[in-house]
């Protein structure tokens, strides 16, 4: 394992400590516990918006810190979830006296330990929602699973909740927009390379120069199977596929197309993939309205990336469309 | 009958425990997980035994709440959560007493599965834990009914849990993040329920070689 | 070799392709020759900023066309300068009627085909300057040898001239501009790992997992020696301290500090020796003023990155914070 | 005595060596450079030879001239506008003739490798192609005054050349890519030497074959 760290066990903390200082204007880093809020702090009479999780998935979520986007972030240690007592105190900055609400990917870890910081939020007179993101098609969703994981789709649901409270929506109705994204948003991931967790040190599976993983979650977690190397043209065709029509995207469709690379892979193969898979919704009659290429939810340095596809509508797109100034995302 | 002195015995074991097999735990969980579990239970029994002295031990169940407390906070991942409500409902179950029986340690350990079902929206049979627990808390439920003594009790403990760890590797995982990889999952033990197994043969060591001093 | 690609000598044209349909707002793609050019056209008046090179260092060129940035970008092969065919028409494409400044990375390839595309564009009646970068302290700058390389610093010279030709400098003040810029900006680079270049289809170099290359440019060549990996605060250290040590810096100075990212490496740790280089750099007494962390000026999927300090005055702070609108650089 | 028929040859021959070596050539560039030599090579002499039937070929001189504008607006990198000024001098220095004499391409050859010099602001002793294509114009020379026929010139040239392709193998790069790993760059040969060497090569065996027939 070579990393640019200086201690498994402290890469999370200097890591964090670092973005504070590059993006001070943006945000405040706190320490044990751990997250990050906005600089300036929660605004008044403004729903506010928590996130958080493992790390190793950045710029998620610190990097969407900001106007327009959330008002807290709770890094855990490398892919685990944070624990209750950092999301409290994160979840009290984020308070502006309109409630909060937990963006939540569905892992159990990050659902428990959300759940109970809720608790506590709640003892202390916040009133608290969530929202479970689970865009990934590639795990089968039913009662006898874990259900499906929430990957790259998250930074949908971040950017356009976090644009409905800032336009002054209630609790309410930001968490029914953040539900709304996630009930039109879906992901699927391939990576040509595993990657290696700090404190682990070894890479969390082997592939030869012949093979890939696809139906990969964000977590180095192995895929849902493992298939010979192919072209960007069909590895693109199958993540893209199963999205489409999972969503059911036809016809007059609207969408948003996501190419999220999971930290190891060229910008310039992004694009490839960007550039077959639109073609692929145009093929079906769809409409991509708008395109996001680029690094979001990674896996560390993995290489391989996602393709997410947003069903919009006109208040979808407007809200994408607003104004976002954070570390990762702006506009 | 047991005390104060007990628990802490049993409860510095599965710490200590946590803490040597760092390593261990999360290459089990890296097979089809994320490998984040060696890590997660050391760091948060690394502070349980950090603040050790400072932990409430007015009653065996006050005191496995307070680790409980230090756990759920401290432990990131599924297994914070999951563990920390196994010893909050294990404490709860004992209330105040200062000594406790046979059959209360069995209902508590009962309570402590129960518990991680719920939390976990869980069952036997999942590929967690759990498919050591409840083996754990039916043997046990066994042998107070037989009327065994401590060490014949841990000894078959031991047993079962070695036993019921293996049989997991059989299993499809249904919970965590190990079932994302579906029949993948097949053909390596959980990490959970190895980790209960290891910590069960561990207290068993602990508690002959306190009883030989 | 595995990446998400089609064929290694069609990877450019996909990938340009890609980029500007996601950017059909910002960009126009011509083809054949390939250049990208601002969408709607050079704005009459003002000078135009065209750059390029060789691709594999995205989102180097293309993701800095557009306002307060440069008019066009020339990508040529991977790591191979494009030809004076593909720059003379971008020259022209950028020309408002004020002149054209190239803005070429020292290599001697991009500075001969520049000079043959400034004279073609010199003889249909556009007024051309050139100021060529090169920021890279890991190469001794003499007549004895190429001189220094033009890597990361390029992004300051681009954004920082790109504003002075949007507030209506002349070709000159924008070139002194440019000049002034590259007066005052160093880097330097480390590999963890190397890149594979697609039609290549091998690493282009071999490092074990204890060794790391120390110096390097940013097209898969190796570096100026191989030592043994270090904790990111050494290796920050070892690229830090060159770069301020040549540009001098000290007392009372406001820097712009850069860390950027070679491709391959997670953003989590690019932080990491951003904290260091911050620290280092007030340990001299110095005001990290500006920052940026990202992957700006990449080798593929190269693992490293590479330190860069901007000595700061008030004019060059402003021209940075002045608006920008490209694919990669936004505020 | 040469003309348009025995310069196409040449021209071909070159074309051809360079598509054929695409690998090989960038291998060699691959060491201490960035590989893309081969590549460069291949793709721009692919235009030549495609273009092949539209080149004008009125005179021997004018023809070089349009194969080296081929060559710097089809390659990129150092190599286009180095081995196009190569072909452009070349070219200028036979102007219009439509047969030259040995003194004439031995002219020639050292207008090329002047050319590449001031272009490349480069000389001999740098560790590039002027290490072959220098002993090669000196070489043309001297075979050309002693009346050597074009069977023994080529064979010389070709030893010159692998001869001195081969010693830039202990030189250290002071231009181009390969020169910014400065005492690294000793104990490979360069990528541009070795392609002229192998290409002179080739040459002469064309002549041969083109003899024979
Ligand atoms: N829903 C669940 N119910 C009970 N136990 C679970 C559940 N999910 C996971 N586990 C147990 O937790 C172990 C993994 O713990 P940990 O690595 O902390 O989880 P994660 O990294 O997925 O958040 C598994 O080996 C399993 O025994
Ligand atoms: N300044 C120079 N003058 C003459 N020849 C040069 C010069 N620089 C490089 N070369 C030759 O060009 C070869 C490399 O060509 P190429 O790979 O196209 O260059 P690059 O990738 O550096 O742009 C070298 O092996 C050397 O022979
Ligand atoms: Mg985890
Ligand atoms: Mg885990
Ligand atoms: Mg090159
Ligand atoms: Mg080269």
């Amino acid at each position: 394992m070579k990393k640019l760290i200086n201690d498994p066990s402290r890469v999370v903390d200097e890591s964090v400590e670092g973005f504070g200082l590059a993006h001070a204007d943006l945000v405040a880093v706190h320490t044990d516990p751990i997250f990050v809020s906005r600089a300036g702090g929660a605004r008044q009479g403004k729903v506010g918006l928590v996130s958080g999780g493992g790390s190793g998935h950045e710029p998620l979520h610190a990097g969407f810190v900001g106007l327009g986007m959330l008002d807290a972030a709770v890094p855990g240690a490398m892919f685990t979830s944070p624990t209750p007592d950092a999301i409290a105190p994160a979840t009290v900055a984020a308070n502006g006296g309109a409630g909060v609400l937990h963006i939540v990917k569905n892992y159990t870890g990050d659902v428990l330990n959300f759940e109970t910081a809720a608790e506590l939020a709640d003892a202390d007179g916040i009133e608290v929602r969530s929202v479970i993101v689970n865009d990934d098609v590639a795990v089968e969703d039913s009662l006898y699973t874990a259900g499906r994981r929430g990957v790259a789709g998250t930074v949908a649901v971040e950017k356009i909740a976090g644009a409905a409270a800032e336009r002054g929506d209630d609790l309410a109705a930001v968490t029914a927009i953040a539900e709304r994204v996630n009930a039109n948003v879906r992901s699927m991931g391939v990576a040509l390379s595993a990657c290696t967790v700090p404190h682990a040190g070894v890479p969390s599976f082997e592939l030869t120069e012949a093979e890939i993983e696809i139906g990969i979650g964000i977590h180095g977690e192995p895929g849902r199977r493992r298939i010979p190397m192919a072209p960007a043209d069909e590895i693109t065709e199958m993540l893209t596929t199963p999205v489409i029509e999972d969503l059911g995207i036809g016809g007059s469709d609207q969408v948003l197309l996501l190419v999220n690379g999971m930290g190891g892979t060229p910008l310039s193969e992004l694009y490839v993939v960007y550039r077959t898979a639109r073609r692929i919704l145009e093929g079906r009659g769809a409409t991509v309205a708008r395109s996001l290429v680029g690094n979001y939810v990674t896996s560390l340095e993995m290489q391989g990336c996602s393709v997410t596809v947003l069903r919009l509508d006109d208040e979808l797109t407007t809200l994408w469309d607003a104004p976002v100034h954070t570390a990762a995302l702006r506009w | 009958m047991s005390g104060q002195q007990e628990v802490e015995l049993v409860v510095r074991t599965i710490a200590q425990t946590a803490v040597d097999n760092e390593k261990y735990f999360g290459d089990l969980d890296a097979v089809v997980g994320d490998g984040d579990f060696g890590y997660s239970l050391a760091r948060g029994f690394e502070k349980v035994l950090e603040g050790w002295d400072d932990l409430d031990r007015s009653a065996p169940g006050t005191f496995l709440k307070k680790v409980g407390i230090v756990i759920s906070s401290r432990i990131g991942g599924t297994s914070g959560p999951i563990w920390g409500t196994a010893f909050l409902r294990a404490g709860a179950t004992l209330g105040d007493a200062q000594e406790v029986t046979g059959e209360q340690v069995a209902a508590a350990l009962r309570a402590a599965a129960e518990g991680i079902k719920a939390r976990g929206n869980s069952d036997v049979g999942d590929k967690t834990l759990l498919d050591v627990l409840v083996p754990l808390a039916d043997r046990l439920e066994q042998e107070v009914q037989a009327g065994s003594d401590a060490r014949t009790t841990l000894e078959a403990l031991s047993t079962t849990a070695r036993e019921a760890a293996e049989a997991t590797k059989d299993m499809i995982a249904k919970r965590g993040r190990a079932s994302y990889t579906g029949e993948r999952s097949r053909g390596s033990v959980d990490a959970g329920a190895m980790a209960l197994a290891v910590i069960v043969e561990q207290v068993d060591q602990a508690w002959q070689r306190e009883a030989l001093r």
